[in-house]
């Protein structure tokens, strides 16, 4: 018997060699038969000679977190190679580069030798094209081995190529002669199939960063600075094809936005607060090392009150560390972004279409608070292939906040002050530059209400309980958490950001493999707002799911909670570099429960 | 009203505002500062070229000297920003509203120091922006420590000596491609209010070095900074004469040998040469001419180098004429018919 | 009956107008006459002209905390006054400059108008240095209402001016004028009264930036990078001093260290990291913006595990805030300083003695831990002036921690990995540069425990637990906390930093006026000890009192204690810029205790 | 074993060290990468030079270039620190053992965006240092955006192109105090070489800007850093043959118009001009050289100026011999009559 439509497949190659587009293809190709798919990227920090693994997880079900067990490997890397198979479950999978031999390593598991030189020299004449083109193969053996419909790939395929005849052509036959001689050789297997289904039907397949930028583009964004770094350059560079598309002026033909690569991240965030001051609405893309470097900025902007958004890909630390392995391991950090009393408004997506719906509502929030909004994604949301809903385009006009116009110059008269509080939500009236409102002079922490320069005590301790109440009314304006009660569940998880899908199937393996029913909290934003107060007070034990060491999220709960809800909390962490699964929070939550 | 007796009418610029309405709120640096002098001939220049103060954005990193936006144009907005980054502040701020004028005041430490990579690099971009560095060679709010631009084998009050060569920020921002480079003393009234008006008219990046002493740190002996020192040391390269374009052409300055500089808005700056063959269009001669004096330990002033034409930083970026900072919803976010074309592509 | 040995004066002047002299002469002359005394000085952030207060209180107790009301006002600065004199409680003291004619403000003070101009224009006859002279005018006019010694305020003008014969004259002229005037003119005053005490012998009078400049010196310091910034600058300036005095070498008269005044604070800390890996005793001194732009090293230093000292002369937040403000507010920043799970030692000295040997135990834990160590000192611990016992001589030579010598090496072998935990401690051995020990790449994340470059996931998770295990052994090598218990006590209090002198006073008030118990835990270092959670445990409330809006040290505590714990904990918070003083903490108290 | 069969000799230098012993880690970078040829040519000249390289400290920021100290000098302690941040560090090392011979390397990226600051220091401070920037004109190893010698209107794969002008570093080093600044390509093996080994010679900073192509993100028309353009527009300023002390003056050379700059360690350089009047001594003139061709679209190559005699840092602060790493309790520990002495002051 073999298993239909649930189960992961990696490729692994050196990356430079090409493999993207047929791993790419493979992906699609499951996705477009109407099976639930992800890709995920594990790469190395170089550009090429590196080893790489494709991981594609298909799951009728609709899961779309990593899974840990590899069921078929692709092994395209000598380097690799025999780890990779001797790391394998018995009974699974193995498609391999014949001179390889790894065969001989194991007498459990399922081999399936291809010689990919000899194949590719058949179909592509020119030498220097051969190793580009000989990753179409594997995809072919796999179309005959997993039952996936060729004409799929070859639409698949012409997705990925476009309009470029001869890549198609060259491409075409190798997946072609990858399939014939899975067929002449290989008996047709039964262990993995891929059969139709109707479960992608108006889903799409994006990354993280493409699904941000889109809603950077929708939500207005007008200057764009940035710097550089994995994981959070595609971001940006998604972005500046989109604006380059869709954002030019019909009439003049001239750019709405101004998009700058600066020559570092405090250059970035200088451009960012500069801009945001005078009125754009201002973002920066950047990760890790990147906030590190913003933090004194970010301070800054807290005091004088400048909207500005940030997209925090994150990836593990420090700087030099690992810029390819995958983290939420800034959330302390970000939330805390500077020297003195600081605090960040934090949102948090879970899922791609988060990435586009919260980058649009980064910058509403960040104007109507003015204050800088952090968008915490990370790389494994960010750079790996989700499905997805279609994204809803936005139902309200763009919001600036409190900026004042003619009529609300005259409303407030003299009683206008920049940082006075006149409608008892801390959030003040600002003025901008090039309008009929009043000009001022903005500096950090030296100003009284007026905006005038201070040193009085009173004043500066005033400043800071109204900044202290500012980030209370930011708990209505920020996104409440998706809360899922079951009856009857004595245990509660709350998570965040991409640990959300391994999350709920973790949730599924709880109740249907170990009896265990759990209620769910997913958090969009910092600052909390009260349902996670009542979230912990309707369940006996809670576990924070997080993917850091330092449990940083329950870190920020302990800091605002109530006592007696903390005794309530512990903590289910993964911190290997790797995406979290659902079997890792389902163990993690089983040894807590003592079982 | 009408029978109050007649008073002498007051001196107004061509917007028809006095010179008061260009000040800014009382200094509070020290009494003989150079930077107050240097804020007055800013005051100055901007009455003087009618300059309306609402579209001007002042922008200062963090020092004695970044304090002096306060100091002037009270009516325009102002941001004093943190140490060494007002470049990046203000490039963010013109893509915001690229219709503005903007004056960036640093400091030798500011600028020379944590702000060195930032200035570069806004040099390099030519950000349309009168960028000041009222220099001093000390960090006069630190309370006088060496800057990157203090002489070597100068002795700090504390006894410390400079054993570093200063840099040299006009050398620097000719070789990084600002299109204005000027420098003066603040004491020299006359040559910086031309200079800072032929700035005015300037669009790209007018970077202006402006030895600027510190009387309570930096004048003492051994520093070339002192006003002393300046005074006996102070090569003038040239007076400066501006025509400004809404003036008659008419402007009191001796004939004789000069360069006629043709401005960005078609205004004329004239330059008269000491040396005979100075042009402020070449680059090397005006790199030389920083190099042969600093050699001599003398300071060379006046404008050494200007590029009128060439493009300016926001205008590269070929921004929408309104300034982004005011676009609407419908300016900037794209129909549905873009989300579904986008999301039929992903399907 | 007048007040005796326990009052406050203040003298508010203007800045840059050379009353320095003035009042630390005051201050050393009440010192001198055996009364403990101590001075603040409250001043603006500019150089010359803006309004200065400088406050010396005197306690025969010993309290050296600011006292928050001001018995005696010396009122110099026609711009601040009349607020001055309006805000002093009845029955207070004015000293004034008589063009104010303060006298007509009130009718519940006691004035003394003293012509400053005419009596200086008398004893200094060079019109161009009166403005400096005439403040001695005060102090002869203060010794004789306090009745203080002549004598000794000529002694400790001795001491302020040096051998300075000309200043010497012209300054003990003024002092004497302003003493005669006062005798010719004002009945002898009864209201305060400093009479000679035995309080101060052994004691000095010192800045906590000089105090732990010495520290550094004798800790051994080897290179200092820093930039200037207040109020930080003084303790490495102070450094210079000491070091080009005391650590020339003396056969040949060259340096045993290296001082270089940095660009910025990002090169400042680099150049401590460079230093540090290639085996000096590097140190930077800096404030809240140093400290934000130190956070990419910062966290690179964690990962590479190289040692290094931060001094952290605190603040308020942001930039371009009030730098001549005091603050402990950079210290959940601290410790947590960088982007990715991240933790550093802090070490808290508490009064300038601790700055002192605080130094000096830094260099040995930062070379013992190999990491950074942030000793968080602050503005009003730095640059006021405190009364100290003085200081003892460390005891014990210098310890560089696990450093390979040559016999280390034959012992370890092929077996040594520069990451590796070999006892167990997870403290590892390190190699220096231009030694017998074998070399090795230092990077940040991406190694193993043989710093080979890997990107394996188990390796990286390896060392990141190791990392958290070697904070664990930092507990044992801190400063443990001290406490002082009382019978009986249900209420502990936890303070730490500046804040403990005012908190000592604080606990006389309560059990002195309010019947009230209280023990004390005095925190001297993070990670936290056992005995933390001994106190609390032995508690029904403990208050934890710092000079912070966030509560920032009882947010570190909450994310490592106990839940049952935190229930006991509460805040008492001071953050209005100004030194924290016994009453606030009183009254804070107080108020939580619903009394 | 005795009755082993005689092999030819090993090659080895003065140090009796073979070539191998010169080499680090295998290279992770793409084939064909300029940077691995500067790497081989590292190797070559510490082992020519016979340099221990137990004395060697070699130091990078981030990316492609910066990963290259993993790939030489095995025996040489290495710090992979953060991006543009290299000067810093090597700063500090050298501050803590000066004994030491520094080797940086650094991208154009990394020194010419983020780290422009700390390079425009260490240039000034004379560190004694080899700072080689692997200059590709872009990020390589965050996939090929533009860095700051990108040409002007060159274009990227992705269509976006470069508005702005590259900066030039040898020009910036030598206005900013480097007292050994030279250029060259990655794919020329012979003056890499003998510029390199000048440079191991020469005591204070050495700033080499080696162009070298980036072939994964640069190697596209339009680039004036990929191999096919450089080959081409490769002006070669001078051949340089280096006469290392400890080797016979017999160096084959062509004789011909040159000047011999006497090296630090006493060593002499011997750079044959091509243009008549070149001077390397002459800032001025090696300014000159490089707008000249710079204007023209030629990369100017040779070593452009050389000061042997500039004090730098290290000496200039003037340190006991031995580094201070090893300084004992008793050296760095005052007595205990000196804390006496001090609190006494206080009391
Ligand atoms: C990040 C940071 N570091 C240090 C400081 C302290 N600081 C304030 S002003 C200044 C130097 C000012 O020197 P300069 O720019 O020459 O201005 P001047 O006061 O001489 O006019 C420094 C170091 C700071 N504000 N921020
Ligand atoms: C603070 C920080 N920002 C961004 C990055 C990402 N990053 C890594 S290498 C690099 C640029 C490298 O360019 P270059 O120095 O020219 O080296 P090349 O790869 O071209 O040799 C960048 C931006 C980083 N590591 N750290
Ligand atoms: S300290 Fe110096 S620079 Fe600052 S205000 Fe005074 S004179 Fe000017
Ligand atoms: S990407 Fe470019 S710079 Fe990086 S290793 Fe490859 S060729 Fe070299
Ligand atoms: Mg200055
Ligand atoms: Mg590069």
């Amino acid at each position: 018997m073999s298993v239909v439509n649930d189960f992961t497949i990696q490729v692994a190659t050196v990356n430079g060699s090409g493999s993207q587009t047929a791993n790419l293809v493979l992906l699609r190709s499951i996705f477009q038969m109407g099976v639930p798919v992800s890709g995920k990227n594990l790469f190395p920090s170089n550009i090429a000679g590196l080893p790489t693994w494709f991981t594609i997880r298909a799951n009728h079900r609709g899961y779309i977190a990593r899974k840990k067990e590899i069921d078929l490997l692709v092994a395209m890397n000598p380097e690799t190679a025999k780890e990779d198979v001797l790391s394998l479950e018995p009974g699974r999978t193995v498609v391999y580069d014949e001179p390889l031999k790894l065969n001989a390593l194991r007498d459990d598991l399922k081999f399936y030798p291809v010689p990919f030189d000899k194949i590719v020299a058949e179909v592509c004449p020119d030498a220097k094209l051969r190793r580009l083109v000989k990753n179409m193969i594997y995809d072919g053996v796999l179309a005959r081995l997993l039952s996936i419909d060729l004409a799929e790939m070859e639409k698949a395929l012409g997705k990925q190529l476009g309009k470029k005849p001869k890549a198609m052509e060259l491409n075409g036959n190798a997946l072609k002669a990858g399939f014939k001689y899975a067929s002449e050789n290989f008996e047709a297997t039964d262990a993995y199939k891929i059969e139709r289904l109707n479960k992608t039907a108006g889903q799409i397949l994006v990354e993280g960063n493409a699904a941000a930028a889109m809603g950077c583009m929708f939500g207005g964004a007008t200057v764009v600075a940035w710097y550089p770094i994995t994981p959070s350059s595609s971001l940006p560079e998604s972005l500046i094809g989109y604006l380059r598309k869709y954002r030019m002026d019909k009439q003049t033909g001239k750019a709405t936005f101004a998009v700058v690569q600066a020559e570092d991240e405090i250059a970035a965030i200088g451009m960012v607060l500069g801009a945001g001051w005078a009125g754009a609405r201002a973002m920066t893309s950047t990760s890790g090392p990147g906030i590190s470097l913003m933090s004194e900025f970010a301070g800054l902007s807290y005091y004088a009150e400048i909207p500005g958004v940030i997209f925090n890909v994150q990836r593990v630390g420090p700087s030099t560390g690992l810029p390819t392995r995958t983290a939420q391991g800034d959330i302390l950090f970000a939330a805390l972004n500077s020297h003195g009393d600081t605090r960040h408004p934090l949102l948090l997506p879970g899922s791609v279409e988060e990435c586009f719906s919260m980058a649009i509502d980064s910058f509403d929030l960040s104007e109507r608070l003015q204050t800088l909004v952090y968008v915490m994604s990370d790389l494994d949301l960010g750079m790996n292939t989700w499905m997805s809903p279609t994204f809803t385009y936005p139902d309200k006009p763009i919001d600036r906040g409190k900026v004042l116009d003619e009529a609300k110059v005259r409303e407030l008269g003299a009683s206008w002050g920049r940082y006075k509080d006149v409608d008892g939500d801390a959030v003040p009236w600002r003025s901008l530059p090039d309008t009929k409102a009043p000009s001022f002079f903005t500096r950090g922490s030296g100003h009284n209400a007026m905006a005038v320069y201070s040193e009085r005590p009173d004043d500066y301790q005033n400043n800071l309980d109204r900044l202290a109440r500012k980030f209370v009314t930011a708990k209505s304006m920020v996104p409440a958490p998706v809360v899922n009660l079951r009856n009857g569940a004595k245990i509660g998880i709350v998570a965040y950001g991409s640990s959300s899908f391994a999350t709920e199937e973790s949730r599924d393996q709880l109740r249907e493999q170990h009896g265990i029913e759990t209620s769910y909290l997913r958090l969009r934003a910092y600052p909390f707002t009260a349902d996670l107060d009542d979230f912990i007070r309707r369940h006996e034990r809670v576990y924070v799911v997080e993917q850091n060491r330092d449990a940083q999220m329950l870190g920020l709960m302990k800091m605002d909670l109530d006592a007696s809800l903390i005794t309530k909390l512990s903590s289910v962490l993964h911190y290997n570099g790797l995406p979290i699964d659902a079997r890792s929070i389902t163990d993690g939550i089983l040894a807590k429960e003592g079982k | 009203m009408s029978d109050a007796p007649s008073t002498p009418a007051k001196k107004v610029n061509r917007l028809g505002l006095d010179l008061a309405s260009y000040r800014g709120s009382k200094t509070t640096l020290c009494a003989g500062c150079g930077h107050n002098a240097i804020t007055e001939r800013i005051i100055d220049a901007f009455y003087e070229m009618g300059i309306d103060a609402k579209k001007v954005l002042k922008l200062s990193g963090i020092g004695c000297s970044s304090k002096s936006p306060a100091y002037f144009l009270n009516q325009a907005h102002g941001f004093n920003s943190v140490h060494g980054r007002m470049p990046s502040v203000a490039t963010g701020a013109m893509l915001a509203n690229a219709s503005m004028m903007a004056i960036g005041v640093s400091g030798d430490g500011d600028t020379g120091a944590i702000g060195a990579g930032q200035f570069m690099h806004l040099m390099r971009r030519n950000l349309p922006i009168i960028y000041i560095v009222e220099d001093n060679g000390c960090y006069g709010l630190t309370k006088g420590q060496f800057s990157p631009t203090a002489d070597q084998g100068s002795k700090a009050k504390n006894g410390v000596v400079n054993e570093l060569p200063p840099l040299d920020l006009c050398a620097l921002a000719i070789e990084l491609g600002a299109s204005f480079v000027a420098r003066s003393f603040s004491g020299d009234k006359k040559q910086l209010l031309s200079i800072l008006k032929a700035a005015i008219a300037h669009k790209g990046t007018c970077l202006i070095d402006v030895i600027s002493p510190c009387v309570t740190f930096n004048d003492h002996e051994g520093s070339t900074k002192s006003y002393a020192y300046v005074k006996d040391h102070d090569e003038v390269l040239g007076e400066v004469t501006f025509v400004p374009y809404f003036e008659d052409i008419n402007v009191e300055y001796e004939a004789g040998s000069t360069t006629n500089v043709k401005m960005h808005d078609g205004s004329h700056l004239y330059l008269r040469k000491i040396a005979e063959d100075y042009n402020p269009s070449d680059k090397m001669a005006a790199i030389h001419l920083l190099h042969d004096t600093a050699r001599r330990g003398e300071f060379a002033t006046g404008v050494f180098y200007i590029e009128p034409d060439k493009e300016d930083f926001t205008t590269s970026l070929n921004m929408v004429d309104t300034p982004l900072a005011f676009l609407t919803t419908e300016q900037v976010r794209p129909p549905k018919a873009v989300l579904d074309q986008l999301m039929d592509g992903l399907k």
